[in-house]
């Protein structure tokens, strides 16, 4: 090879393993609150339901001081190299996306949007050449927050919550009919949204528990359902 | 919630998820195309690999005419690149790049081989990505680094093979020594690019058991020339002087 | 070797080659087909039993619509060939079963043959050596629907049906008796046999809850199912 | 399920037992005449030239004979099924052809066609649906050919007879050239033909060693072989 | 040495390799020989252990009916032992068993769920050699330590399915827990013998599975039977009332 | 070679290898025991909660004479050579810690820690460079508490032990938590640490199954938790 | 299980383990002289051939000092147990065929018999429920043999020995014709025996190599052979 | 869990991982070096063994440099646990063992010792709890360099220096004969062990191929050898 061409080539490939080590030790950062906050949510399940709204104030808040750890990242990618380093950050965007939905569940009882997730966290449409919130991503978010409900049904229960699950039931359900439009291939998001069917039968499964004892406020409307 | 603003909440969520399925669609799509289209490009350059060996040792064929043969097998590869091209624009090319990689390097490994036969060196990046572009010498779509590197790591078996069925051709005497210059030199300088690329570390034990082999045979030639020297014909004599002169030998 | 012959090999290998992409095409769009035919009959688990010849039709139209796909299939595969192909559509073919034998359980309660299952997609007895519904297509196609009528036993008393479980009861265990019967290896068929004794199991629960709680209709009633 | 149809599958499951250990069976009775014949042919690399005929002769009888185990076989093969059961006699069908082309390079120093080997062995056209030699197992069996030809190639010279490498050589070479204008797939075929440049190497050199020393004879003669 | 001697030598090594051929051949002949038997018993036994899930939870029939139907479907597998057993006489014992095991394995899991299910015990080693003997009680073969063991925790799997089965059932109510409690000592028994048996520690995993499982299904009879103790309708009174009562419910 | 440096070679393998064996052995002796105090654990799981105090007392004696196991062990390790070491017994001091550690749960229902460990078996400070319980040993030894104990919630309902479960709970929620926190490398702690959701979950639908129907005594205390 | 009969068990399985580690250690001092042999052989490459009887000397003083270890292990072996313990001493025994094999041969040309194998170290007839050398031992050895002899052709035209590579030849080809003759199963046996196949065309060579410069003594008998 | 105790742990995991980042960025400044002077060793195969002594003294100064690079990584090692982080250098370890061993090869066609390599580096006998050459790595780079010197044997003929082969033969047999009285476990040593087989093997045919053709000047001499 020549050995201008080699030392160009070696140079190029110095660059890049350079990025690759700043932007790990970036998400890192990013990464800590999110376990955080994922710390913070899982107190729902021995929580009763009055107490959700400061659960979701003390998360949104933490959520919304996301953006600073995004734009460190968003700075040091170079223009259209999104693609290129994506895997960085994916695992952490995509625990973005489950705790915004949670939350907006939590508050709303409603599907969050892609873009209200952006919204939350502060990603701009003119980063969209370096860091984005792939449909993909947005769809794992889902699923774990799927996988989360079905152990939320079962401790409300517990607690004495029997409405909750009638509420969750009608959300999954909604969430997996729309899953089930999409032509999926052999890849891992196949593979969970195939492991969510084990959690639309629990919920189920619960509901009937609940339907069958009487134990829930207004029978006519899970009947309607 | 009523049962109203239940089905609507339904009716949203299938909204967007139409809307999904037409992007996730659209990717598997444009992804299954460009499959399709690498291996449409490897099967081509494969076949030109087959051909080079074929023509490398043809006494009856001269330099010009190979070259002319080549550039033959070359063109129906180019429709696929321009193909390829449509579906590789600007952000997309990061996106889908990766699906068409096999097809790639496998070009590369078959104009690396046409280069080395024609020249006797190795094709630079900035050729190589000339023959991935327009007529008017517009890339179709830009040339990773890792692309051209494993391309060419893979030249380096094709070159054993070379090597081998030609060091028993008369003509054959001399390339040994000159692919094993070759490759020795190869096999130094991705060396030092095996930290970066994951695929060339894996990819560097095959290279040097090709270098081994090459080796191997230009010993051969080696010790059974010296053999020969004293003989009363000369090793480089052809000696298969009872064969058709017209025999590809 | 002689020119011509070398030619000959060439081509086969090609044409192989080309078949294989080309089954691997017909076969998606019949895929397709029927993921929309499951998305359909999914969505008992949430409709009075009322309802259900409505989402049957609707099942059976595409169904019967089927056979152009096959007939496509079909027509590409070499005289027998059927045993190097088959591995193509075999998986397509067991979901096939699956919703026939839904629908007829759906309409009739009955088990569906395999001949009636060959009936309504239009496969040919003449077409034996190319594609043909296998006795462990068949058998597989079952056991899917058993899994799915233990989550429908579920459902319908969710929905206040409480009649549905003793008939799906009878026909499970009907059809789990006839299962032991048969001499099965340690194959994937065996495997899957053998999971559905958890579906069984839930059935039997729901069943007793219904009577125990005695929710379900005059046993005369129950009988007749 | 119906008692009936029930029985019938599992007599279907068992005659497929069965069915397997049988050829099994039948394909070892094939094998080891198939072992004899490759044993007698591997005295060529110790006995002159002029006692070939003799060798050829016995092996051919052998040959013929195995016309009474390919029928075998292939009565017991079902319509259609050529490609269900292959696998079982693929390996030994190579060493067939193997032996039919040595047998006739020594006889007549051509090539024989895949149509000629099925002439010796008696294989008929009408049995394609179940027993075939194809394509595959045909260049396989050539590979092994080429294999052996290189050690013939090095003890003929032992023996004195300095020609025998120069019509190995030409035969050789055809050959190769022949499979190089294959298109062939990454696989075994691939595979072993790759491994076949050395022996065409060796046999090139034992050509030169023969012709620098003026051993052979004279160029004449040489150019008939 | 000349020609003479060598063509004897040669001679006396083929005759020498005739010979071996012989030993080889009959030694192959005699382990397919066996290994067929194998999967014949390994076939039939699997056949018992699905006849008794079949006839376990059949309210129409008695104990004694059970264990006559049990019987018949033994019979054919003694010819099989009988077979085995001229081939596995002193010596071949040792040399030859290997390939029996599998069977023999199978057969231990079979009877011993029939022992199982008639006396609610584990069949002893000698009890399980008697099954292994001819009519006048001479063993065909001794039955090693580790064929039982390996049988019997394979056992551990059906009496999993068993009480899942019939967990279900009116009559498997008390079945589960029993099983829980017979599964449970085998566990523990086999724990002491895993560092002997290298299969078996293997198996362990398995079997503590199956024991898992087995304690959901006596803990789902547990917790559904406390909810309806007080309830117009007892538990264990039968709810299919409206079926037909010769239905093997 | 020099034959000395060979010899001083082949002592240095040998004794390494001797080591090694003594180790085994000194190593299965302790095993043993470890084994017996396993068996007496899993008493538990049928055994009335008054009888745990027994079962706690016979396993403690038997931990407190593992110091004699230990003592030899360690005096057979040359000074600083734990690390190379260590694997030889490091499957049995992770079954020390879950011994010491479920006793403690039975006996106070608290968390032991790794100092009381320590103390329970008289592993010494002094030894640290050669034998020694690492934080990794002890954290694998928690998860196999977690794993039984969910065994155990499940088993103390089908004994009519309604309350057990809801101590279960408690206990295993807050080390999953403190689990939650660890920054945890994709090794086999990592692994094992993700099994422990699936004991969460079937603790928390014991926990489901016993509130739904109200088995449990004060209700009140459940929902406290 | 009857706790009489588990300690039975138990005590049965103790004492195999005992008996096991005392044969291992046997084994060992057997398989250190074996070893040493095996290097002394090894001088035959580079000896002159007149040298040779110095070597074989050696060796089968050491040979015949074997009897020792091995009466020492056939002690140990219960009655009729030689199948259940082979695989302890099976590999060394190998060595000692081979040994004895390559001994024969370098004083006679010969092959050595299976029974003067025996006799050469002393293996009596009436120790065959307990220890013998099994037809396979002896055939594994010969490859060995066979693995060796290639490499002696080699190193003996290096030093000048023209002659020994056709004695090799005869002896090696007779032997693969012997092996020829078995009619092996997939086993070690059968890949070991595929082995050798290289080393008869690496012998095939040597010849080839001498013969064709006329460097051996009496050419006649070569092309006899 | 003690909120201090999980602290603890945390940053017992935290400067776990910080070392072993720091010891692999140490290590990989290590191994470029080595990386450079087995590049340049790798020269030898195409260079008249004239200019040996210029390529020796080039990697020798390289060689000595590196002895900053063991200083940094020995500075990050706590005191004793050697065999803790042994597994992060023992790769380059071992490479600088081979490129000891092969300059002084080149230099002198002495095998260096062990010690004489800790000299070259600078490794100190205070180190030895902390960074030490093993046996095992010595061996294994003495291994490397057998690999390398029967490449060199090849290549030194085709450069036309006949007696190169002669030299390395006997250094790589009087190697080999010490490797073979090692009592070698089935690990990785034994297996590279088993791999240095082919190199004699293949030394062996180069010598022989030179004494076949009498290349070589004193042939008196590689009899004797
Ligand atoms: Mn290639
Ligand atoms: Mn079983």
């Amino acid at each position: 090879m020549d050995p201008e061409e080699l030392d160009q080539i070696n140079a190029y490939f110095e660059r890049d393993a350079q990025l690759r080590e700043i932007l790990r030790e970036e998400n890192a950062k990013l990464d800590k609150k999110v376990r955080s906050m994922v710390g913070t949510l899982s107190k729902v399940h021995s929580t009763p339901a009055s107490d959700f709204p400061g659960i979701v104030d003390v998360v949104r808040r933490t959520l919304s001081g996301c953006n600073e750890n995004l734009l460190a990242i968003v700075s040091l990618i170079p223009p259209n190299q999104l693609w290129r380093w994506k895997e960085t950050w994916a695992y952490t965007i995509r625990s973005i996306v489950y705790i915004a939905a949670f939350t907006e569940f939590l508050a709303s009882g409603k599907l969050i949007s892609l873009q209200e997730v952006n919204d939350m966290v502060g990603i701009q449409e003119t980063w969209n050449d370096r860091l984005e919130i792939q449909v993909e991503d947005y769809l794992q978010g889902l699923i774990t927050l799927i996988n989360e409900l079905s152990r939320l049904a079962v401790n409300s229960v517990t607690l004495g919550n029997y409405d909750a699950p009638f509420k969750i039931s009608i959300f999954v359900k909604d969430l997996f009919a729309g899953f089930s439009l999409l032509n999926l291939k052999n890849d891992s998001l196949r593979r969970r949204f195939d492991s969510i069917k084990y959690d639309v039968k629990k919920i189920e499964e619960v509901v009937y528990d609940v339907s069958l004892r009487q134990l829930n406020n207004p029978p006519a409307e899970s009947k309607a359902a | 919630m009523g049962p109203a603003s239940a089905s609507a909440a339904r009716e949203g969520v299938l909204a967007a998820f139409n809307d999904f399925r037409v992007q996730i669609d659209d990717y598997n799509d444009r992804r299954e195309r460009l499959i399709k289209i690498s291996r449409d490009i490897t099967i081509h350059s494969k076949r030109l690999i087959f051909l080079l060996h074929r023509i490398a040792n043809d006494d009856a064929l001269d330099a010009q005419q190979r070259a002319a043969e080549c550039r033959q097998k070359l063109k129906p590869i180019r429709a696929f690149f321009e193909a390829a091209s449509d579906e590789l624009r600007g952000q997309d090319f990061g996106r889908y790049s990766q699906s068409l990689s096999p097809g790639v390097q496998e070009y590369i490994e078959a104009i690396s081989f046409s280069h080395y036969l024609e020249h006797g060196t190795l094709i630079t990046h900035a050729q190589a990505q000339a023959l991935i572009s327009t007529p008017a010498g517009e890339p179709w779509f830009p040339l990773t680094h890792s692309d051209y590197l494993l391309g060419i790591s893979d030249l380096t078996g094709e070159l054993m093979r070379l090597a081998i069925t030609s060091s028993g051709l008369r003509q054959g005497r001399h390339k040994a020594a000159e692919v094993c210059d070759f490759v020795r030199r190869c096999t130094a300088d991705f060396e030092s690019l095996t930290p970066y690329v994951n695929e060339l570390s894996k990819k560097q034990s095959v290279t040097t058991e090709s270098l081994k082999k090459i080796e191997l045979a230009a010993y051969g030639i080696a010790i059974r020339g010296s053999e020969y020297h004293d003989f009363p014909r000369s090793f480089d004599d052809d000696p298969g002087h009872g064969r058709p002169a017209d025999e590809a030998y």
